[in-house]
């Protein structure tokens, strides 16, 4: 097949999907010509015009709203969001109203709006263009997120998050943009809630969203070579929560590591991981473990920034301990 | 009163919606103060030639987006009281099926985008079906309520600009009621509210808000401007509210004067203005004003007695309207 | 001892704090002459005068940007949000200027400031007035995040908050306003991060925070007169949190019941049940069990909005459910 | 050139300063060019005059807040090359530890209260600023730089609001260099943005930003009004930025041409104008003047050299400076 990268999918996905359903259209920063400072856009303005591809001022809480009521009111907009950090900017216009307009309104309005951001640390870009927030937003009922890992997911979700009917945030990892694989030609679309089971495994279950998807794999690899099989999941939607098939593996191999590149505490691991713990408890021979990124803002210098993420390695030794039966005595 | 070109029945229905306003609110009260309402509302008494000077000029068709404040925008875009009542007491039958109540009342089938409890929080969604409207060519103009108080919030100056830069169909209507809570205006708002619409290259008109025939006639040129492409336009409809910020504001002396009260409830109310002069230019008598009034009396006492009656919406309901196309959300 | 409101409390922390620190100030919308709808602050603008209690225009990012400036220049302010539901609006402020100048400017800078909110359903004002958002700011580091109680915990924690050198949120219970409890005259302070064990117990955990702390003690009434006996911890900080009291009591009884208002879903349960399950998971009898409010928007009908939210008949409920071993079946 | 009373001193140290960036600049280029740099950096070559002459008219008390383009205004405030560039490559002897990197950079001693990567994040900070020194009566004023892009930024609007109503000592100065990111200003700015300012009623000036001496007087004028308490004060300057919006923007044919680069470069330079004034003026050399630029060459070069040298943070760095008085937050 094909290999084609994050960005190209992306790119191919809002294509395929603006010239479907002529209500769709982006809006955001410097995403007509510039096609943004990731150039994930590049030559869908030549497409589609600059009436379907709106540059805006750097307003975000403006344009988010101009998109919620786009949406209300018979378009499907993909708001571009620079960078995952300004999410904290449109809160109010995503959690107060977009999420919650279908609701108060007993079911009469909608709001099929696409928020399109990225995560991820590592890139050197200090506390403020560096987070990835997606914990944020699974908390808020009314709102569905999207976590892809490769370009395979990326194209595939978001082309099923334009036609949802609901307001649905997409995370994309940042450092992943150029990042090649498998891609079909034909076009599918991957629905909302499936997880996908990345690699078979029995002795421990390490469960990884978006990048740590890759971390997740990396780390199943050192530990084959040490004959651990690990079973790599990745959830791809994290609302809504594919349960049962987390809860599947948890059971056949009794031991968990939830990954994940937001800040442990309060986050999504917690999630993940209560929700196995109360649903498989008595399967598990250990407590499931959470590795989420550092509680500390994203330092800039190299020297502290690669410390704060979960890396391969680090998986593959917490795994080598559970296995170990280790963590037994700390707990 | 300013002078307008209207048949007769154009304008028996102004009277007749401002007089429906009125005795919506009073009746709400009632039930407010007979703890027969659940939680609070705030009263349109004493803005009514705003909404209805200004929903008047509208087709069902064009949108609005409404306040806190927001009985008296939905009465003047259409809706029936019923509903309305079933809505405020938290019923099944309410516009919102209960699930949204005072502050969040619309009734959405005449283009009402809903009532908006965040102060400023449908300024983004007004533009955004603005948007619509250029973006498909329905030809559709939005009004924008809001408060004085709301012109603090820095979203109206960023979808102001936007709305100027793409020329969208939007009328942004700021009732300057004095007030905004428990704090005189000229405390809030440095400058001047109409410059601040200026300074964006936007239209700015100032209006008595108390003269319905001058609120339907600039309505009326300005919604015909903004379906050619002429908009965005500001408007600022000088107003007062009768009643305290909510129903359980009572003792409001200091920070508003009864003599202050008094001074518009005497001489600059909406509707015994426009009564008087209904009569005098021989519109109607005022036998025939008395009985409208006992009809729309009787109408709004029929509505609360059915809505005390009317049942709740099933516990059921809880988790309905979450997400379109789910059922139950926590099935 | 004397009995005092919690919102009595409040008032005279703040009172004492301003009368010992000339740097304090509170900043807000309706704080002086209003004294904040809920009449809070009733009094301080006569003693502290208009310059220490600041009456802002509705700009939240504007006037809470204002204190992050002021509490990095030398002054200690204090915050009044409204509503817990306008956090959306100050998410940036709060979390990526606030929470991270510390850090960011390598210990330089800091930001003394508190931000006082509310949150809690159930007072029949719908989705935008009725959130629980506490998590949100959890997630974040470099924000500590306290949850008063009872009077008692409303007063020595905002002193604490007052003198503390970070950014902090204090979560009050707007529904616990007017409730009284036994408060010293003398000066005091609670520390952070020290859980408070509200009622002793062998055979099971209950954590509860804010509200639920009640909660908890009602169901542990109930479950008393059953012969079950339980524990009620408030860790009254969530950040920092309290581990070792929490894990000493799950230790010690084996079951636990974490119960919160927050939504339950990527929520405050989620966290501390995992941090149970990871520490004292060869302790558990059973899965540490979590009730947060419904995944779902606050509905506005009191039908609905009643049982989004935990009670004590619920937990006691599920108290019985844990100690009868059923649950077992379930994981 | 404007005219102005200064002493030779004076003049002096302006072009000093003005060469100092340009030099800064220069090496950081060079830097990322020859990937010795993490990241990216946002270059203020062509903007010098601006920085300069405002900074020139504070006392090192007065406050500055600065942008993700904020080395220039980093230098103009007071700081030295070597904790510069040893930020700007993450080392711990930068000015915040190499925790903040380019975006961040700041010599928090002379006032500057930091660069900030959230376009218009700072204007609260900046104006809370303000709010400081009037309440503590400490004489201090403070600038607060921002780009044109920011203008559309909603927050200005709320603190500008304040800062007029409560006569802060503020100025707010828009570096207008033509362009936000890879868009023009005319693109994403309606109508005036001096009469912006002036809406709120706030005295607002446009001035030549390539004239270091018109940008001081003006400055001068206004922080000797903004101290009396006649702020808050507006500042337009008409500048332009020689590189791309970042250093790795080098294709940038598609959002301005080479013309008109070379037109600023070539006719409007600042430093090249002051330069030939201060020649003319009798007030150095050309000899003079090269001696003084080939020291800050040297300056700069012994700077880079001991930077790239330098030793990073030790990893157990962090987590320190998450929170004020935890010595490691995560122990
Ligand atoms: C963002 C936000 N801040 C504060 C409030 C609380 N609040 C509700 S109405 C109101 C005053 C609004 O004043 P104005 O816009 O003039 O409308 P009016 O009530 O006078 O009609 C305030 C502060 C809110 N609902 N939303
Ligand atoms: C809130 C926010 N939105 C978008 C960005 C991305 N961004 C960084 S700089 C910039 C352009 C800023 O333009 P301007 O304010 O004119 O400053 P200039 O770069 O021209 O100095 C943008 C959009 C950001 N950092 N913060
Ligand atoms: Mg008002
Ligand atoms: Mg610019």
């Amino acid at each position: 097949m094909r290999q084609i990268t994050l960005s190209q999918a992306v790119n191919e996905a809002l294509a395929e999907e603006m010239r479907r359903d002529e209500t769709v259209f982006i809006i955001g920063e410097d995403v007509a010509e510039a096609g943004t400072p990731f150039k994930v856009l590049a030559g869908l303005v030549e497409e589609f015009g600059t009436s379907r591809v709106v540059d805006t001022p750097i307003a975000e809480p403006g344009f988010m709203g101009i998109a919620v009521g786009a949406a209300m009111t018979g378009t499907r907009p993909v708001v571009d969001l620079m960078f995952g950090d300004f999410i904290y900017l449109i809160m109010d216009q995503l959690c107060n109203q977009a999420a919650k307009t279908h609701y108060m309104s007993g079911g009469k309005l909608k709001v099929p709006l696409v928020l399109r951001t990225n995560l991820g640390a590592t890139r050197r870009s200090a506390a403020q263009h560096s987070q990835s927030l997606h914990a944020l937003v699974a908390h808020i009922p009314g709102l569905k997120v999207a976590m892809p890992s490769s370009a395979y997911e990326a194209k595939g979700l978001m082309k099923t998050a334009i036609r949802d009917d609901n307001p649905v945030v997409i995370f994309e990892d940042k450092l992943m943009y150029n990042d090649k694989a498998p891609v079909p030609e034909e076009e599918y679309l991957i629905p909302f809630g499936e997880a996908n089971i990345k690699r078979e495994g029995t002795d421990i279950t390490l469960i990884g969203t978006s990048s740590m998807v890759q971390v997740c794999e990396k780390a199943a690899e050192i530990l084959a070579g040490e004959g651990i099989s690990a079973e790599v999941i990745d959830p791809r939607t994290i609302v809504p929560l594919d349960e049962a098939t987390l809860l599947k593996s948890a059971r056949k191999t009794s031991r968990v590591i939830v990954v994940d590149e937001g800040h442990q505490s309060y986050g999504v691991t917690g999630e993940i991981a209560s929700r196995i713990n109360e649903k498989a408890f008595y399967h598990l021979d250990a407590p499931v473990l959470r590795m989420g990124a550092m509680d500390v803002p994203v330092p800039f210098s190299p020297a502290l920034e690669d410390i704060t993420v979960p890396t391969p390695e680090g998986v593959a030794e917490n795994a080598r301990r559970l296995m170990s039966g280790e963590m037994i005595h700390a707990a | 009163m300013a002078k307008s070109k209207h048949n007769t029945e154009d304008y028996l229905q102004m009277y007749r919606q401002m007089v429906r306003i009125r005795t919506f609110e009073d009746n709400a009260n009632q039930l407010y103060l007979s703890a027969k309402m659940p939680g609070l509302t705030h009263m349109y008494s004493g803005e009514e030639a705003v909404a209805v000077g200004i929903c008047e000029a509208l087709e069902i068709t064009d949108k609005i987006t409404s306040t806190h404040r927001g009985h008296g925008h939905c009465v003047a875009k259409g809706a029936e009281f019923k509903e309305m009542f079933c809505e405020l007491l938290g019923k099944e039958e309410g516009y919102c099926r209960g699930k949204g109540g005072s502050m969040h009342i619309a009734d959405q089938s005449n283009g009402n985008l809903g009532a908006n409890a965040i102060v400023g929080g449908s300024m983004g969604i007004a533009t955004g079906s603005a948007f619509t409207s250029k973006m498909l060519g329905t030809g559709d103009v939005t009004v924008c309520f809001f408060g004085d108080g709301a012109t603090a919030q820095g979203l109206w100056y960023e979808v102001m600009n936007m709305a100027a830069l793409w020329n969208l169909p939007v009328i942004y209507a700021c009732e300057n009621n004095g007030y905004s809570e428990y704090t005189k205006t000229e405390e809030i708002a440095a400058g001047s509210i109409t410059a601040r619409a200026e300074a964006f290259g936007i239209e700015a008109h100032q209006v008595d808000g108390q003269d319905v025939l001058a609120v339907n006639e600039l309505t009326q040129k300005l919604v015909a401007r903004a379906r050619k492409g002429e908009g965005p336009f500001f408007m600022e409809l000088m107003t007062y509210r009768y009643h305290g910020h909510h129903v359980g504001d009572i003792n409001r002396e200091y920070y508003r004067s009864k003599d202050e009260e008094k001074d518009w409830k005497d001489n600059r109310d909406p509707i015994i203005r426009f009564r008087g002069w209904m009569v005098e230019q021989g519109i109607a008598t005022e036998e025939e004003i008395e009985a409208m009034n006992a009809e729309i009396k009787a109408d709004a006492k029929a509505a609360v007695e059915y809505a005390l009656e009317a049942k709740y919406p099933d516990v059921s309901e809880v988790d309905m309207h979450v997400y379109v196309g789910v059922e139950h959300a926590l099935a």
